[in-house]
């Protein structure tokens, strides 16, 4: 979230979708209730289905699952059209005014693709997305590792050309105009099936902030896992940047794009690299073709890129400092100037390991062993026959868990006999871990504020720590490096493991590690504030890239400082009331809370409403000051035209993201699921995102509507279940007693089919049976003239779990359905909106 | 009734066998609970008596099974006396002269047979209101079990139950007051079975023709 | 403990006054329930089950998202969903949470013969005390809400306590704590009512709800349970919530009038039968020979 | 009235005069004070394991902290302090109580064997020796040094390493740490999905 749970509160308009927040989180829920409780604020609800969150909502459209981009385009357009955009904030605050290169095409020109697509090989040669300019640093943007043996990557301008008044055609905000107005009122009808009329209401009312240039209004948009498990997520997201960069919405209270993380730590788990592409703190992994440790911090290290006239303050610019401090947090004394502190000891990365293809590579035989921490696999999917297929041909499987689940029982899974049973070769530990309540330790949650929790009580019987149980691992196998030797055991041997019990280290410990310390005497030559070394950093501008800081990750530098656990602090005080809580535990960057508030202001550093000041100019300081931590350069003045955008090497919003940022196009297009009920209106030659990768297992299919397959099915999570983890509680069991599919009236009619009655759903993958519901609240639609009925289908149930077991009713799981594809930016699967048949079971 | 069945005393006359006294005792017993632990659930003030008889949740627990002993009992009632207690002309001039009979001028009042009119009217009287009683005490009896929308059904119970017992208060009390204060001897006959041939001649002179009729010597 | 029963301020099946009655000046507590802001969430539900321990309930799947078709013995709190097409076409998915109303005229108060098995206390909570229940059910029949529910093993009825466990303590009622977005609130009558007003007042100025009102019906003397409702003209819609609640007529009747007729007809009986013996005694004389057997029962 | 109940009711004195008589009270209790169940339970501050809005949770366990006791948990409620929740759960949240006491939790290591149809006992020390060599053997014969195309990669394709997304910042942070450390590339999270 670029704002915060409480800061909804402050809002005048939201618009939900792809998400549905008063099912998945509720209590977050409370602040938009409160916006419209206590400013009138207006809620719209765009939904494959009329959920909890359209039961309080102003106004409600039913989309086709998978159109999203459509939707927002859409609303991109209206604004346009009628004006209602932000035009200072655009000019000033995004890169509308900057110049594309000129032989740089939209796919309205190039049959439904950007310049540069190379059909063979499925990916884009990304060159003429770039700026028109001069001069530069080194290309900037690689969110993804090229190959080893790439080119180097084309840069970004130093010296970005522009035009304020925003008419040059090749200008970002004309090529956005132009982009999306192929997106009129009817062709969103034909592709989502919203009805001409009522998207203008929604579009209307959207925009409605932005009347007559008003800006003192502020609209959010929030979403969740609905746009993210697409084919084409991450660019459904970027359309909502757009559309809120042209409103002038994002870095203000009540404002800002919000993504709702779903599960506890899920954020935490981000930042802190529990995925393969980064390295805590979003660092970008090393690749083989880093071939040394400058190599690579000169590779991901950008370069200001901007209009000569305006300043850009590009934060990364510190990257080495991070980088540095890291290394010498993992491996001490070992990691040295004269060994490149220690680079050779991170692995190289250059292509993808990420979920999908993690299965696909054990099913291939490459991955052999896995842990599996409080992680169900084989439930998560998708394709769950994949996974489990997978997993029998693994060598060895540990899972760390509190309950039995599906993934560590996979060999009993439905289906397999035990002739079968004793053909699976793969040796599994299951081993007991310790409840969220018999352990300390920090989550952070969506509005990346990190808070502690403590221990509450033992844990039962002969359960351990996880924290225990993979230190105990990881000690054994040093033991082992130690004594018998093997490949490569430097890293093993060299790693630091301080911690006062080694076996099962104190995450308080481990905390301050993160946070980092000084490894020698520092001062800061302005204010001559000194750390000495053995002292925890107060900060990350503490850094440096010398060695004589350590720092497990950047972000998080300054939740455990001298003064203690930030992490654990609890005053609930709030003296600006725009919810922003400084002293609640502890938010990254920085503990602040909203970030790029600098966009709160206008030019001259005035808050756009005064009635919510976020930060400000102080004249009399000439110093940036305010409610929330300022997300600026503190003492650059207005005039100086410094871009709030501080992480962008612009300093400005990316409307246009140039080069490597996307691998789909620097624009969002609307593409059609992987399967589709229609071929895409809008280019019907290239119906599909043309980057996206196809597996070839032959559990691998994918189904359409020739094939019979003409339902659109959406997956998603009920309120009283959480995943497939409360099944084991009899007081959710009992709220949701069994699995359901949620079916519209109309087409139950079709089928002869009533409320309660069984159905059997089969995608070309699998099949899935269950109870229906019965449902005005989902309808049958009209999608480009044909009539395309949608269903609904939660997630939660499986075969472990109260009702579940074996020799009860045992169940199957949802993601046998699922399509084993990916959104080429972000590598989420497309859980929503594949095609399915419906039979009477 | 066959006189054969029971050794009467001399001078005396059969007026109820064992079968129609046990009958009789059975439904006095499950009455006179029913009665006190009715009365408990129906005022305040007598609760006490609910408690005293074991607690009010077992009262509450045994009323509805007493309720169908005693139901039992006025069904063999009916059946054993029915044809006994139909109307008749006498009846209706009995009922005229009514207020001879409260005032002990039973000379001046019409012959009654083996039952006269009031006692007629009380054994109508409880069969009704036994029937009424236990319709609605079943659906007293398990008002969870009556859907929300037949709960009127359990409205006309709370009334009709209470309204019926209490109609059954005032003849049971009357009741008493004929059989042990007022007609001496009606006491023993439903303990012993017979009355006086003087009784029956004095209270049931139809009665009394009748069975003189029938068999001119009484028994010895 | 040493005010609590004087915090009582009626007591079912109680003979004489009531000692708490006239001594408090608490206000009454009051629950609000905006449905126009529930999503179903069922939290309250769940923090109802969890704080009063109630036992694990099989449920079955019924073509809706409501947990079971009504409330429980030990479920006291349930959420009904209803789908409703207004006339615009538009849908709406009413939620309204259900459980007892904690009526100032309780039915269930007026129906029960046990001395001490309901009572309210002096800040409107209604409470059964099942120690003193004795399982007659007349609560069930008493109610207009259809809430009291037996437990068919102990034959003793539940419902709703409005926590008085913790209210009493200084606490809010537990499903008011956890409800998520707001749309419970607790605290007193009149400031309830004030929220509500306000609330309704809202919805009819700037939302699309001109006949948005208060539930807190004047037929049970209002309740310590209040509804905002989208459509105030329609409570039905809510699952089935009576426009009018009242006491069953009957219940009133034979509380009442019957009540009274049938003590004095029962107290008259006696003493006109004792009366009419003094003054005509037996029909019998004693010199009459028709007690031959000289036995005298 | 059931004499056993009286342990759980305070009676008040109204009652107490009458009874006795006939070994049973004749005064039913009218103010039956229900006790509050976590009147001098321990609190904890915790945090929901549920959803990313990260509620603060107060967790009430029996005991005072005596060293004799071990303490158990009787209910959870919201925090209300914490700004985001404000004391409200919602429906899993609302039911934390039974996911930390739960008949269903796992208790001991297990393992299953290769061509096994059951869970089979194992000791700790021998679990994580197993795992150990495991991860070594595996290592060792699969590790990748150089590509090829000569660069230096140092990595481990063959551990993966999935994660989940109620492990906090400090156990990922152990886990990217020492997997990293091996070499492990796959290593992914429910953060993905």
């Amino acid at each position: 979230m670029t704002n915060g749970w409480v800061d909804m509160k402050n809002t005048d308009m939201m618009l939900i979708m792809g998400g549905n927040p008063a099912e998945n989180h509720p209590c977050g829920f409370k602040w938009p209730v409160e916006a419209k409780r206590t400013r009138n604020a207006k809620i719209i609800s765009v939904d494959p289905r009329f959920t909890r969150t359209s039961a309080v909502a102003d106004l409600f459209c039913q989309i086709r699952a998978g159109t999203d981009i459509a939707f927002l385009g859409g609303v991109v357009h209206y604004a346009m059209e009628n004006n209602r955009i932000a035009k200072d904030y655009l000019v000033n605050y995004t890169n509308a005014a900057f110049l594309v290169k000129s032989d740089f095409k939209l796919p309205a020109d190039t049959d439904g693709v950007f310049s540069g697509f190379d059909a063979k090989t499925q990916s884009y040669d990304k060159s003429t997305w770039n700026y028109a300019g001069t001069g530069g640093g080194r290309g900037s943007d690689a969110a993804h590792p090229p190959s080893g043996s790439a080119p180097p990557a084309p840069r970004l301008p130093e010296k970005v050309e522009f035009d304020l008044s925003l008419q040059n055609p090749n200008c970002v905000f004309q090529l956005l105009k132009k982009h999306y107005s192929r997106y009129t009122p009817e062709m969103v009808e034909r592709i989502t099936g919203i009805p001409k009329e009522q998207f203008l209401k929604a579009a209307d009312l959207y925009t409605s902030i932005r009347k007559d240039g008003d800006m003192k209004k502020a609209g959010t948009i929030i979403y969740a896992v609905g746009w993210t498990q697409h084919s084409f997520g991450t660019q459904i997201i970027r359309t909502a940047a757009i559309l809120q960069l042209l409103l002038g919405n994002v870095g203000r209270a009540g404002g800002g794009v919000n993504a709702l993380r779903g599960h506890s730590n899920i954020q935490g788990a981000t930042d802190m690299a529990g995925i393969f592409d980064n390295l805590p703190g979003y660092l970008k992994v090393p690749t083989p073709a880093d071939t040394s440790f400058d190599s690579w911090m000169k590779r991901i290290t950008p370069t200001p890129s901007k209009p000569a006239p305006w300043d850009s303050f590009n934060y990364w610019s510190n990257t080495p400092k991070f980088a540095v401090s890291y290394l010498k947090a993992l491996y001490g004394d070992a990691a040295a100037k004269q060994n490149e502190w220690a680079f050779d000891y991170l692995p190289k990365v250059d292509r993808n390991y990420s979920w999908v293809q993690l299965w696909d590579n054990m099913y291939n035989g490459i991955v052999k062993g896995m842990f599996a921490f409080g992680m169900n696999g084989v439930a998560i999917g998708p394709d769950s026959k994949k996974n489990i297929d997978a997993l029998k041909k693994a060598d060895w499987l540990v899972v760390g868990e509190i309950y039995p689940d599906e993934t560590s029982e996979f060999w009993k899974s439905p289906g397999i006999s035990t002739d079968e049973m004793k053909q699976i070769q793969t040796t599994v530990y299951r081993l007991p871990c310790a409840g969220f309540a018999e352990k300390d330790g920090s989550f952070t949650n969506s509005a990346r504020w990190l808070l502690w929790k403590n221990t509450a009580l033992p844990m039962p019987g002969d359960c351990r720590t996880d924290q225990g149980i993979v230190a105990q691992i990881f000690l054994k196998i040093r033991e082992l490096y130690k004594k018998d030797g093997g490949k490569f055991p430097d890293p093993v041997l060299n790693l630091t493991w301080n911690y006062s019990v080694p076996s099962n280290p104190p995450l308080a410990e481990v905390l301050k590690e993160i946070n980092g310390k000084a490894l020698a005497d520092l001062e800061d030559p302005a204010t001559k504030q000194q750390v000495k070394a053995g002292q925890q950093v107060p900060g990350f501008a503490w850094l440096k890239d010398d060695g004589t800081t350590s720092c497990g990750n950047w972000i998080y530098s300054g939740s455990f400082t001298e003064a203690g656990n930030q992490t654990a602090r609890r005053d609930p005080s709030d003296p600006s009331n725009l919810g922003i809580h400084p002293g609640w535990g502890w938010s990254w960057p920085a503990n602040r809370r909203v970030m790029y508030n600098r966009a709160s202001c206008d030019v001259d550093g005035k808050p756009w409403d005064p009635t919510r000041k976020q930060v400000w100019w102080n004249e009399s300081t000439q110093k940036w000051t305010g409610n929330d931590v300022v997300d600026f350069k503190i003492d650059s003045k207005p005039k100086d035209h410094m871009g709030p955008f501080i992480m962008n090497p612009e300093g400005v919003g990316r409307i246009f993201g140039p080069l490597a940022a996307f691998a789909d196009g620097p624009l969002p297009e609307h593409y059609e699921p992987i399967e589709s009920p229609i071929d895409n209106p809008l280019h019907p030659e290239q119906t599909h995102n043309p980057v996206v990768k196809r597996f070839k297992t032959p559990d691998d299919k994918y189904g359409t509507p020739k094939d019979g397959y003409t339902v659109v099915c959406t997956t998603y999570r009920l309120t009283e279940l959480y995943h497939y983890w409360t099944k084991n509680n009899p007081m959710n069991v009992q709220l949701i007693p069994e699995p359901f599919v949620e079916i519209s009236a109309e087409m139950a009619q079709e089928m002869g089919l009533t409320g309660g009655e069984k159905v059997k759903v089969s995608s070309i993958r699998g099949e899935y049976i269950a109870k229906a519901m019965v449902t005005k609240r989902i309808k049958a639609m009209m999608i480009d003239g044909k009539k395309i009925y949608q269903i609904g289908i939660p997630i939660h149930q499986g075969y472990r779990g109260i009702a579940e077991d074996e020799g009860k009713d045992a169940r199957t799981l949802v993601n046998l359905l699922t399509p084993t594809v990916f959104d080429p930016n972000a590598y989420t699967p497309e859980f929503k909106g594949f095609l399915v048949k419906l039979e009477k079971a | 009734m066959s006189p054969s069945e029971q050794i009467i005393p001399h001078g005396h006359v059969l007026r109820y066998t064992l079968k129609e006294r046990l009958t009789h005792w059975v439904a006095a017993g499950a009455y006179i609970y029913l009665l006190m632990t009715g009365l408990a659930f129906w005022s305040p003030w007598l609760f006490w008596v609910a408690v005293i008889l074991g607690g009010a949740p077992l009262s509450r627990m045994l009323h509805p099974w007493a309720g169908l002993i005693f139901f039992a009992a006025v069904w063999n009632m009916y059946v054993m006396w029915a044809p006994q207690m139909k109307h008749t002309d006498v009846d209706k001039k009995w009922w005229k002269a009514v207020r001879y009979y409260s005032t002990n001028q039973d000379d001046k009042m019409p012959p009654a047979g083996r039952y006269n009119a009031g006692q007629k009217f009380l054994f109508w009287g409880f069969f009704w209101s036994a029937v009424a009683l236990l319709a609605s005490g079943v659906v007293l009896w398990f008002p969870e079990r009556i859907p929300w929308n037949l709960r009127s059904l359990r409205y006309i119970s709370v009334i009709v139950h209470p309204a019926a017992a209490l109609f059954t208060i005032g003849l049971f009390l009357i009741h008493i007051y004929m059989g042990v204060f007022a007609e001496r001897g009606a006491f023993g006959s439903v303990i012993r079975g017979d009355v006086s041939i003087a009784f029956a001649k004095r209270y049931h002179p139809g009665w009394y023709k009748e069975i003189v009729g029938d068999s001119s010597t009484p028994r010895k | 403990m040493s005010q609590e029963i004087l915090r009582i301020q009626k007591i079912s099946g109680h003979a004489g006054t009531v000692p708490g009655e006239d001594t408090q000046r608490e206000y009454k507590v009051s629950k609000l329930i905006d449905t126009t802001t529930c999503i179903g969430c069922k939290a309250c539900e769940v923090a109802c089950m969890e704080w009063n321990d109630l036992p694990f309930g099989e449920t079955v799947f019924n073509n809706t998202y409501q947990t079971m078709p009504e409330t429980r013995w030990n479920y006291w709190n349930l959420i009904l969903f209803n789908e409703h097409e207004r006339e615009d076409g538009t849908l709406m998915w009413l939620m309204r949470k259900n459980q007892c109303m904690h009526c100032a005229e309780p039915g269930c108060l007026a129906a029960c013969p046990a001395d001490g098995a309901i009572v309210q206390y002096t800040n409107g909570i209604v409470d059964f005390q099942q120690a003193n229940c004795i399982g007659c059910g007349y609560c069930i029949t008493g109610c207009p809400f259809d809430i009291p529910k037996m437990n068919p093993k102990t034959n003793r009825v539940f419902k709703c306590t409005l926590c008085t466990d913790r209210v009493s303590e200084g606490l809010e009622p537990a499903c008011i704590k956890s409800c998520p977005t707001g749309c419970l609130h607790f605290g007193s009558k009149d400031d309830m009512k004030f929220l509500a007003e306000g609330r309704a007042k809202q919805l009819r100025d700037h939302s699309n709800f001109p006949n948005a009102g208060v539930y807190d019906p004047p037929g049970v003397g209002g309740t310590g349970v209040i509804y905002v409702l989208h459509d105030a003209t329609r409570p039905e819609l809510y699952g089935g919530l009576p426009k009018d609640p009242r006491i069953p007529w009957t219940v009133k009747l034979w509380k009442g009038p019957l009540k009274w007729l049938g003590n004095v007809a029962m107290v008259g009986g006696l003493i006109g039968l004792f009366v009419h013996y003094l003054r005509f005694g037996p029909k019998d004389r004693k010199d009459e020979d028709i007690h031959p057997g000289g036995e005298k029962s | 009235m059931n004499p056993t109940r009286r342990d759980f009711l305070k009676l008040t004195t109204i009652g107490g005069a009458a009874a006795a008589v006939f070994g049973f009270d004749l005064k039913p209790a009218y103010a039956q004070l229900r006790t509050l169940k976590i009147a001098r339970a321990s609190e904890t501050r915790s945090t929901c394991p549920y959803c990313a809005v990260g509620c603060g949770t107060i967790i009430y366990t029996i005991g005072d902290r005596a060293k004799n006791v071990t303490a158990q948990v009787v209910h959870v409620e919201g925090d209300p302090d914490h700004p985001t929740n404000r004391g409200t759960l919602c429906p899993k949240g609302s039911s934390l109580q039974q996911e930390i006491m739960n008949d269903r939790r796992l208790l001991k290591p297990l393992v299953r064997r290769p061509g096994g149809t059951e869970w089979q006992d194992i000791s700790w020390d021998d679990a994580i020796s197993e795992i150990a060599a495991r991860v070594k053997k595996t290592r060792d014969e699969t590790f990748v040094e150089k590509d090829a195309s000569g660069h230096t990669v140092n990595r481990l394709e063959s551990v993966a390493w999935i994660g989940g997304c109620t492990d906090t910042n400090e156990f990922n942070y152990l886990v990217v740490k020492s997997m990293r450390a091996l070499g492990v590339v796959h290593l992914e999270n429910q953060a993905r999905v």
